[in-house]
């Protein structure tokens, strides 16, 4: 079969090589001649790694295949393969140029000693599962703390106490109803599944908030009700979450398929469900301590607020009274200051003027000029009196001159005495006497010699006039 | 404000643990939020005090009750006094 | 001006903490402004001291409150020294 | 007419603190400007000075209040020690 | 002529400082316009003296008035010694 | 004609200061005029002598008086030593 | 004739100086119209000898009575030295 590939190949192997996809393509057309299309391999698997499509090594003593299971064939497969199942495949062989290997890429799958009982379970299992009854989308998430769980089992179980154990020790708040049920047997399933209905309808009433639906490891018989369609068809309907843990950790059953969450054992079951009661106090007293330090903040802040609003408060008081006593120190100093002119320095100037004014408007009212009137006054007498002197002098010399002329020229005279007294008697003069004697044109001037008297008739004479005395 | 029971109150103490729990948890948010004011914080501090009392009481039960129901769900037990 | 309860002064006993430190707050801007007169701003500041006073009281009573709710809570919690 | 209260001494009495020193502030201006007779500039400068004593009063008044009021912040204030 | 009061003398006693002022300039004027007689000079010389007395007295008591009144001021300024 | 007090000498004695100077300076005028004898114009002349010596008197009796009132004017002001 | 006192010339002592010394031109016109007889103009001329004489005499009382009155102007105004 190799050999006329070959007998084409060698002429050109001098010249030009081939590329390795040429290579590559003359390995698959050598596999798909040389192997038959349908072949049937029974092995172990091993390395299963679920890609949506299936990849595993189908192996056994001597030898390993690498296998490839396409999803659209995969998804007939239940349920998935574990490492270590003996099984029979078909396929047909390949050499995958990309990856360099030869795969072994299956058909179908059948597991080495399956049954009539495992065709059923693989049958409806295929069946739930297309109905979507182990989705992962519509189970029932777990309470975190529920108040009562249901144990559904046999009342003589040990798993039950692996329950009651379990629950004693993680938190004995939690309660218990155990529903008993038979858990194998002809029968059991619809009683299984009534007791699930039940629940599901009353567990609020009941105050049942999670189910556990548990028994122990037993033979693929014994656990045969919980692959049966009545309890998966109860487990899908059940409104309370369930927790399914049966029989050994590699027994799978349909119960724990449909059920909210598969547990190995009983006790890991009651684990799921009951909390740890020093995890639960640990928690609440960490809130309680996150609850008090958080009002505690938020009273710290409110003293504090009132603290800075406080002092605030006072300091803006004391800040507006010293800006008022400022301001009032202020009017208060220039009030002060305005102290001298209040008394009106311009006043006490005006008056003081006036008073000088008033002083001199009076001295200058009595200066009058008294002595000079008084000078005027004896001025305009003594000049009245030298006028009258002067005419008195004027008529004496006139009276003088007019003394009487023509008896002189007739030869009398008049002789006057130093005094100019007439002189009329010998008894008028005395001897020495100088004697004045007018005559008609002139004055003749005589010292008296002597005097004697004339006689009585010459007397008489004298009494009738002068004239008789010349 | 303490000492008689409102309704919150009522409703508070048919919580469930988780509730009260996550009741807790959101008084504390609104405490630590600072909204709400003092007042306001000082009673809902007494709410989580209240609820976190609670849960502790459950905790604190220590009773070890194992309830029997028969198949058709009928109480067989007649301790179960809830 | 001080003895007598006016309006404003039950009003202001009615206060929220907050709304009283804000009418605190307002008190201060008010005198602080200036534009009200001396007379006015010493009534202000009475009314700002007792709303602090006011606070104070609150405060204390919460403080109190607490320290009564935390003994409720301690006895439980003594075993839980972590 | 300085014993005897007149009209306006009542009505001064009566004066806000600011009306008052604005009143003070007037006297000094009707004082400064000299139109006013010596007589009157006395009774004016009377006036401010009583005005004066006035708001010096008022003044201390306040002070003693606010001390009074401050110290009333105080004491509750104590464990506040920040 | 002098000692005798007569009515204008107590009028002038209740003439203000500055119609006292007045009355005085109108004296100077008369006596300066010399047309009044020695005797009523003389009169008037003396009315315009006791009018000055009377301007000197009231600037005294006025005087004496603002010493007391800004004596009143200082006492209560002791303690604003900015 | 001259010692014994005739009536114009007792008229004389109540003429004012001015009129005095008045008839003096008419006596003066008279004198001068010389139209009256000698024994009037003597006469006239002792007269106008006496009304001199009146208005002497008068004045005086002003000046004292004058002096006097400005003594007055004095004393008060010493304070005032512009 | 001449030393017995006649009834004009007491007359004459008597007279005026005005009279007088009318009474002398009379004498001297007399005289000179020389229709007296030397007799009758003799003692007409004693006569206005004896006038003037009078005169004189006049004149020098008036004088000694001027001074006197004069002496009187001066002492009291010895102040007014201006």
């Amino acid at each position: 079969m190799a050999a006329p590939r070959r007998a084409v190949a060698p002429p050109q192997a001098g010249d030009a090589p081939w590329t390795v996809t040429h290579l590559a393509g003359e390995i698959d057309g050598a596999l798909r001649k040389g192997i038959a299309t349908a072949v049937r391999v029974v092995g172990e698997v091993s390395g299963f790694r679920d890609r949506t499509h299936w990849y595993f090594d189908l192996k056994d003593e001597g030898a390993v295949v690498n296998c490839v299971m396409f999803a659209s064939a995969a998804r007939r497969v239940n349920p998935p393969l574990r490492d270590g199942e003996q099984v029979i495949v078909k396929g047909r062989v390949e050499f995958y140029a990309k990856g360099g290997k030869v795969s072994f890429i299956l058909d179908s799958l059948e597991r080495v000693g399956e049954g009539p009982l495992d065709r059923a379970f693989r049958e409806l299992s295929e069946a739930l599962k297309s109905a979507g009854y182990f989705e992962h989308g519509r189970k029932k998430p777990l309470p975190r703390f529920p108040r009562k769980i249901a144990v559904l089992t046999s009342r003589s179980a040990a798993a039950l106490q692996d329950v009651i154990n379990t629950r004693d020790r993680r938190c004995p708040g939690v309660g218990l109803v155990v529903i008993d049920v038979p858990v194998q047997g002809q029968g059991a399933a619809p009683i299984i599944a009534r007791a699930i209905d039940l629940l599901s309808k009353d567990h609020a009433r009941l105050g049942i908030d999670a189910a556990i639906l548990t028994r122990g490891g037993g033979s693929k018989e014994d656990l045969w009700c919980f692959n049966e369609r009545v309890v998966a068809d109860a487990i899908f309907r059940s409104e309370i979450p369930l927790v399914a843990a049966i029989g050994h950790e590699t027994d799978t059953t349909i119960a724990e398929l449909v059920a909210d969450e598969r547990c190995a054992t009983p006790t890991q079951a009651a684990m799921r469900l009951i909390p740890d009661k020093v995890e639960l106090v640990r928690q609440t007293d960490s809130l309680l301590r996150r609850l008090s330090s958080s009002f505690s903040r938020v009273a710290q802040i409110a003293e504090r607020n009132t603290s800075v609003h406080a002092h605030k408060l006072s300091a803006g008081a004391l800040a507006r009274t010293r800006a008022a006593q400022r301001k009032t120190t202020d009017l208060e100093l220039r009030l002060e200051r305005l102290r001298p002119q209040a008394v009106h320095a311009r006043m006490i100037a005006r008056l003081e003027a006036a008073s000088h004014r008033l002083q001199r408007a009076m001295e200058s009212g009595i200066d009058v000029d008294l002595a000079g009137t008084g000078a005027r006054l004896a001025e305009s007498l003594r000049g009245a009196m030298q006028i009258r002197a002067a005419r008195a002098e004027s008529a004496e010399k006139h009276l003088t001159a007019v003394a009487p002329v023509r008896v002189l020229e007739r030869g009398f005279s008049i002789t006057l005495d130093a005094k100019g007294t007439l002189v009329r008697k010998i008894a008028d003069v005395r001897a020495g006497e100088r004697l004045r004697s007018r005559v008609s044109d002139g004055v003749i001037e005589s010292t008296v010699g002597g005097a004697s008297p004339v006689r009585k008739s010459a007397r008489r004479r004298d009494d009738a006039g002068q004239p008789g005395l010349f | 404000m303490a000492k008689r029971p409102d309704h919150s109150e009522k409703a508070d103490a048919e919580l469930s643990f988780e509730d009260a729990l996550a009741q807790v948890e959101s008084v504390i948010e609104s405490i630590e939020a600072g909204e709400i004011g003092l007042e306001k914080s000082l009673t809902e501090y007494e709410r989580g005090v209240r609820l976190i009392k609670r849960c502790r009481e459950v905790l604190a039960n220590a009773e070890q009750r194992i309830e029997m129901l028969t198949k058709d769900l009928k109480p067989a037990g007649r301790n179960e006094s809830e």
